[in-house]
């Protein structure tokens, strides 16, 4: 692999709003990889953390933005936790997955968890509290020959408990709901 | 009336890129008193300075006021150069132009409007100065060492070859410092003890110098030249006369299992008898077998004659009868004439909130709980022939030789959120020492290192880190560890290695870490009695980071070693020959030139005598008790009335007693009311 | 706020002591900080030493602040002159404000050696204040009129 | 004693978190709590907001916090960590920058002045272990249990502030107090996996997995926790975590909720703790907490 770097691409509008939103300069991280060695998703990433803020720290966007590893990042904080530098890179692949959706490009590899958030959010804005059938049913429905058979034992067996309840749970204030909802959407390209 | 001269240097581009010099030059050349003005690219230059003394030939000028950097940078070369025209040095003075006014503003006119002001205030301020003459003071021909480290050994042998007698001071009972606990020293892999020893002997024989061990230094007062030293000889309940260093007490002394300092707490389980640990000290004990001196000391809080009144078996089979419970604790007055302070360095702990200094501790690291993660100084201690396994790798919890060893690198060091900023500088190389020892000592034993950036920059010292990698097979993985946690008997250690892009998980019998190299706990308190600044780390500052490393502000304190900041023995012992030379230029000199920036009180013809109307204020407020009380009597011998005067010798010039006279009687010199009046009332002139 | 405000600059004399304000200073300036130009430095060895007059003298010469700034407790450079400047600083603060000086004008600080930042922050932030109160035009108008015709 | 309560999405309407928000309603109440429930609150967002907006997940939760403050509550006890974690940190942010707050309340069409303090249930119950003590002290047999935080209990540390980041005590000392026996083990802050149990389920299992493997070295009976989230991989997805990390065939360890076991040491019904939902049969456990006679273990029904 070959970078051609320019003043243009270390010094990009791209990667001072990505600073922005992150509220501190990539340039603080050194590298030292202490987020990837306690990451415990790493073995899934193409990119471990530490490289995520390494292409950020060259104006790589395309590679950022595109790849998979903030998708299948878990959030559980473990990495800026313990980052001596305070970079806070969980926050950073925050960053990453909101620009990936206003860019439309959204890694395919990883529709399944992609999907699953934007049904989640969607049951919210409609009961404004997650009506978890719903959820399941919206989730399953925008791919059903992949999704259809996951869990399909396990189901009944969670049926027989009584989860998940057959009724939504609605708040009174639904409409607040939508129009917080409509004050937050994220700027994404025509849908 | 006053003819001043006025020079602006233009400190290349640092003042005259934003101060318009030549255009202050022309301002201050009609300012009243002014008779000459101009400016110059390098003033401290020779050519500089060669333009300030035909200057004062040609207008006989009466007083000089350079404009440049800090006084505190070159007050004393713009001195000495109009001294060498005849011109009293204190009718000189600078107006600093550099780091109070160019380097940070912006603005040009506002930056040039403020430096002219700065330089109208000195003006106005020599138009007051006196011709003032040095003060001469005895000298005490003796230095003072604190602490005996290899820095302080090195500093007090070479003072003392010098001829002048030494006070060392070591806070523990032997002489010998951290490098005693060491095993073999990089880069030549020569053992410690046998380049240390010969020095800690030599020390202790040495005519000239007077060695205190288990003392502390509780205060020094005076100033350079003349600075008394009270040293607390805490009570080793051991009479030194009398002890031969037979030993026989610390053979029967029954408290065997206290760990020891000198091991760095280590103890490994003992091959013969599993339940047995090596590594523990007795109650009376020398920390080493190379102490220096080889005499025991009582630890009080374990020994079971002061814990509860019992035993007493050293006292009974001593030979010589030299144990000696009742001994108290002492204080002792020594005069020396300079300090050298060699107070070394502590080893940083991940335990959880060890003392109030920034310990959060590694969590994630277990907080040190785990016996088989220790740190590199334990490491020596097992890699050491005179350690607790005699050079053989243990494992302290089972005693097994570790087949595989991870050394981590930059623990607390680097670390803003959790350590200190800085870098500890000797840890890359001891871990390459580690490593390569760790292979000789177990030949198919595996060694990793997880660090950041290798840094060897000494002589040879990259030779030395490099033959680790290529000839003892270290695998050195560029990245850090996050968590260190034990799974059945090994510990897993779950780190990265950026050059592979990938996070990495090793099972591993020994995990050393490199922890900070940080200042004493207590080096605040010690800044505080000699009156030196120390930074935000508690190291000591020196006077300038370049040209005087070894100097502290306060004149006659000197540092030497790891005090000072992180650093490996050769530069340890360059620095303490360093401070070695400035004492001895010190004390060569038979008398001292001291700056006259001292008190004075207000004398005058009689009737008056003086205006001091005998309050003696002043007398309660001068921290150097330097005011005494001279009586004035008539003729016949009646007391006129007693007056304060100014002992010019312990005078230390901080201008207390000025500020606290009611009636202005005395004053400082250099800073008298008549000067500070100008310079305030020149504030107001546009 | 008028546009008079825009124009006015607050005059600042700042009283330091040798060993650890000035060498902040000093530190500001090697760091290459910067700062409002509104203080003139005058060094002195010890915060001990400014000698409350030299106060009231500056406000009456035009200064619209004064600062006195010395060690930290505990590393004065002769032991105790901070804390006498302290203690002496806080029976006559009582009395200037007394004089009708409003508190914002006068500030005692610590900053040592190492403390570059903290010296250009003091500064600006007592500039920001002081442009905030305004002119004291209270002892100018008493000092030229004591000054009579010049 | 009265504290706010925010039970989040997985306590109510038989969701998910079904057991954990009966036996919390049942065991606090047992206490003496009287939970004030927040008025109409909506979702945290939990990872799907925290995931994809966060301004979205800010606004929702500064809802939430006004609605709280206008009810009165200071202290707000929400039972699941992923919850109290985004309350606090909204809290967290609109307290520090006052631009972030302009924009929550303008979304959200609530005042918030920043007085809501939101809370775990291991810190509620941590606070007032000396009243669990009175009440319960011993109660249990000593089981080996291994007290799972998750990672969101103790993290980001800045918001988080209950307990030690790296190595927490607070649930195993009020569990000890109870009478159990709570094991040292090294995976009490790793993450299982959260909010992939539907999407991404293979990471669930390994991390999950990671967890059991854990807890059986440390010889543990069972797992206390105080997450729905985690309760659900480490119980629902226990035979693919096993699978995964390589654990025998028949690994079996239930996992209960600390309110449960709180609700057994007050001497509350198996039933009205739900006890009997969980997918890891917990029959024998509970007989063994109940102190009576283990009986012929029946094998699992299904």
């Amino acid at each position: 692999m070959q970078l051609q770097l320019s003043r243009g691409q270390v010094g990009s509008d791209w990667k001072r709003e990505v600073e922005r939103r992150l509220g501190r300069k990539v340039a603080d991280c050194y590298q030292c990889g202490k987020c990837t060695a306690g990451c415990p998703v790493a073995y899934e990433m193409f990119h471990p953390i530490h490289a995520m803020v390494r292409l950020v720290q060259l104006g790589r966007k395309d590679e950022a933005l595109r790849s998979r590893s903030q998708w299948v990042c878990a959030a559980c904080e473990a990495c800026s936790t313990r980052c001596p530098k305070d970079v806070d890179p969980a926050r950073l692949m925050t960053v990453l997955r909101e620009m990936a959706q206003e860019e439309g490009c959204v890694n395919a590899n990883e529709a399944d968890i992609y999907d699953f958030h934007m049904s989640f959010l969607a049951s919210v804005r409609r009961f404004g509290r997650v009506y978890e059938m719903g959820l399941v049913a919206a989730y399953k429905l925008k791919s059903p020959i992949r999704r259809g058979p996951q869990d399909l034992l396990t189901f009944p067996r969670m049926l027989r408990r009584g989860k998940p309840g057959l009724l939504p749970h609605k708040i009174q204030n639904v409409a607040a709901i939508r129009r917080i909802y409509e004050r937050c959407k994220l700027q994404r390209p025509r849908e | 009336m006053s003819r001043i001269g006025v020079f602006i240097c233009h400190c290349g581009e640092n003042i005259g890129s934003v101060v318009d010099c030549p255009r202050a030059a022309q301002t201050l050349a009609t300012h009243p008193g002014v008779v000459y003005s101009t400016d110059y690219k390098y003033m401290c230059s020779d050519p500089g300075q060669n333009l300030i003394k035909d200057a004062i030939e040609k207008h006989k000028l009466t007083g000089v006021v350079v404009a440049a950097c800090s006084p505190r940078m070159h007050e004393p070369t713009f001195r000495n150069a109009v001294a060498e025209k005849g011109l009293n040095p204190f009718l000189c003075e600078m107006a600093n132009v550099r780091e109070h006014c160019s380097w940070v503003h912006t603005d040009k006119e506002e930056a040039t409007q403020k430096a002219i002001e700065l330089i109208r205030l000195m003006v106005e301020k020599v138009k007051n100065n006196e011709k003032l003459q040095p003060i001469h003071v005895p000298i005490t021909k003796r230095a003072l060492v604190i602490g005996a480290g290899i820095a302080g050994i090195q500093a007090a042998l070479d003072i003392a070859n010098a001829g002048h007698e030494v006070v060392l001071v070591e806070r523990e009972a032997s002489v010998g410092g951290h490098m005693l606990q060491l095993s073999e020293t990089f880069p030549t892999l020569d053992c410690s003890q046998c380049i240390l020893t010969p020095r800690m002997v030599e020390v202790a024989r040495h005519k000239k110098i007077k060695l205190y061990t288990w003392s502390e230094v509780d205060a020094v007062d005076g100033y350079i030249g003349n600075f008394e030293v009270t040293v607390r000889m805490k009570p080793r309940s051991v009479d030194l006369a009398k002890c031969t260093g037979c030993g026989s007490c610390w053979q029967k002394c029954p408290s065997r299992a206290i760990p020891s300092e000198f091991n760095a707490g280590l103890s490994v389980p003992d091959p013969e008898n599993p339940k047995k640990r090596l590594g523990y000290r007795t109650a009376i004990y020398t920390p080493s077998p190379q102490a220096v001196p080889n005499k025991p000391v009582i630890d009080r809080e374990h020994c079971l004659h002061f814990t509860k009144g019992k035993c007493g078996v050293c006292a009974k089979v001593c030979p010589t009868k030299a144990v000696d419970y009742e001994q108290k604790e002492e204080l002792v007055k020594e005069k020396v004439g300079a300090v050298v302070v060699a107070t070394g360095y502590q080893v940083w702990s991940v335990a959880k909130a060890a003392a109030d200094y920034p310990y959060i501790g590694y969590g994630e690291y277990g907080y040190g709980a785990h016996p088989d993660i220790i740190d590199g100084l334990q490491f020596e201690r097992l890699l050491s022939a005179s350690g607790p396994t005699g050079g053989k790798v243990r494992r302290p919890s089972d005693g097994k030789e570790p087949e595989t060893v991870v050394f981590l690198s930059c623990v607390g060091s680097r670390d803003n959120e959790k350590g200190f900023t800085y870098c500890s500088k000797i840890c890359c190389m001891y871990l390459a020492k580690h490593a390569m020892l760790y292979k000789h000592k177990v030949h198919d034993g595996q060694a990793y290192n997880f660090y950041m950036d290798l840094r060897a920059g000494g002589k040879t010292y990259d030779e030395f880190s490099r033959r680790t990698i290529e000839e003892d097979d270290c695998v050195y993985l560029r990245g850090r560890v996050s968590r260190i946690y034990p799974r059945d008997g090994k510990l897993v250690v779950q780190g990265a290695d950026t050059l592979s892009n990938a996070q990495v998980e090793i099972e591993a019998d020994l995990v050393v870490l490199a922890t900070a190299m940080i200042a004493q706990p207590d080096a605040e308190a010690l800044a505080q009695k000699l009156r030196v600044a120390y930074d935000k780390d508690r190291f000591f500052s020196e006077a300038h980071p370049k040209l005087r490393p070894v100097e502290s502000q306060t004149a006659g304190i000197f540092f030497a070693g790891a005090c000072q900041g992180p650093k490996d023995i050769p530069e340890a012992v360059a620095q303490a020959s360093g401070a070695a030379s400035k004492v001895v230029a010190l004390l060569n000199a038979d008398e001292l030139e001291r700056e006259p920036v001292v008190a004075s009180v207000h004398r005058a013809p009689p009737p008056v005598y003086s205006t001091c109307f005998g309050c003696f204020f002043c007398e309660r407020i001068c921290p150097y008790g330097a005011i005494e009380r001279e009586e004035i009597r008539d003729r016949k011998g009646n007391l006129i009335k007693t007056v304060a005067k100014v002992n010019e010798g312990l005078c230390g010039g901080c201008g207390l007693c000025a500020a606290a006279c009611r009636a202005h009687a005395i004053t400082l010199k250099g800073f008298n009311d008549e000067q500070l009046y100008a310079v305030v009332n020149a504030l107001g002139e546009e | 706020m008028g546009a008079q405000d825009q124009e006015f600059e607050p005059r600042i004399v700042a009283f330091v002591c040798n060993w650890c304000t000035y060498a902040g200073a000093d530190l500001a300036g090697t760091s290459r900080l910067k700062y409002a130009s509104n203080v003139r430095v005058v060094r002195v060895p010890c915060s001990g030493r400014v000698d409350p007059l030299f106060v009231v003298k500056a406000f009456e010469r035009g200064a619209d602040g004064v600062l006195v700034s010395g060690c930290h407790p505990g590393d004065c450079h002769y032991a105790e002159g901070n804390y006498y400047a302290r203690r002496r600083w806080t029976v006559f603060r009582d009395l200037l404000l007394f004089l009708g000086i409003e508190p914002e004008r006068l500030q005692f600080s610590w900053v040592s050696a190492a403390e570059g930042a903290k010296w250009a922050e003091l500064i600006n932030e007592l500039t920001a204040r002081l442009r905030a109160v305004g002119p004291f035009q209270g002892y100018r108008e008493l000092a030229e009129a004591s000054r009579g015709p010049s | 004693m009265e504290v706010g309560y925010y039970p989040g999405c997985a306590l109510k309407a038989h969701a998910t978190g079904l057991e954990y928000g009966t036996s919390i309603e049942a065991a606090l109440g047992a206490l003496g709590f009287e939970l004030k429930e927040v008025p109409d609150w909506n979702c945290c967002g939990a990872s799907a907001g925290h995931m994809t907006n966060t301004a979205l997940t800010r606004a929702l939760n500064v809802r939430n916090l006004a609605l709280a403050e206008a009810a009165g509550l200071g202290e707000v006890l929400a039972p699941c960590p992923l919850c109290t974690k985004e309350l606090a940190l909204a809290h967290h942010e609109v307290k520090e920058h006052p631009d972030l707050l302009a924009q929550a309340q303008e979304a959200a069409e609530m005042v918030y002045r920043c007085t809501v303090q939101p809370i775990t249930l291991i810190e509620l119950l941590h606070r007032h272990r000396d009243l669990i003590g009175e009440r319960a002290a011993g109660k249990l047999p000593a089981v080996k249990v291994a007290c799972y935080y998750g990672c969101l209990h103790t993290r980001p540390p800045e918001v988080m502030t209950f307990d030690d980041t790296e190595q927490p005590t607070t649930m195993d000392e009020v569990c000890r107090i109870l009478g159990l026996a709570p094991v040292e083990w090294t995976h009490k802050t790793e993450c299982c996996g959260a909010g992939f149990t539907m999407s991404k389920p293979t990471v669930v299992a390994r991390l999950t997995g990671r967890i059991l493997a854990a807890a059986s070295r440390a010889g543990a009976e069972a797992f206390i926790v105080a997450c729905p989230m985690c309760h659900a991989n480490l119980d629902m997805r226990q035979g693919e975590a096993a699978a995964d990390a390589g654990l025998p065939e028949d690994f079996h360890m239930p996992v209960l909720y600390l309110a449960q076991v709180l609700g057994l040491a007050l001497g509350l019904e198996p039933a009205a703790l739900k006890l009997d939902n969980h997918f890891v049969d917990t029959t024998d456990l509970v007989a063994r907490l109940r102190g009576e006679t283990v009986a012929a273990t029946t094998p699992e029904g299904e």
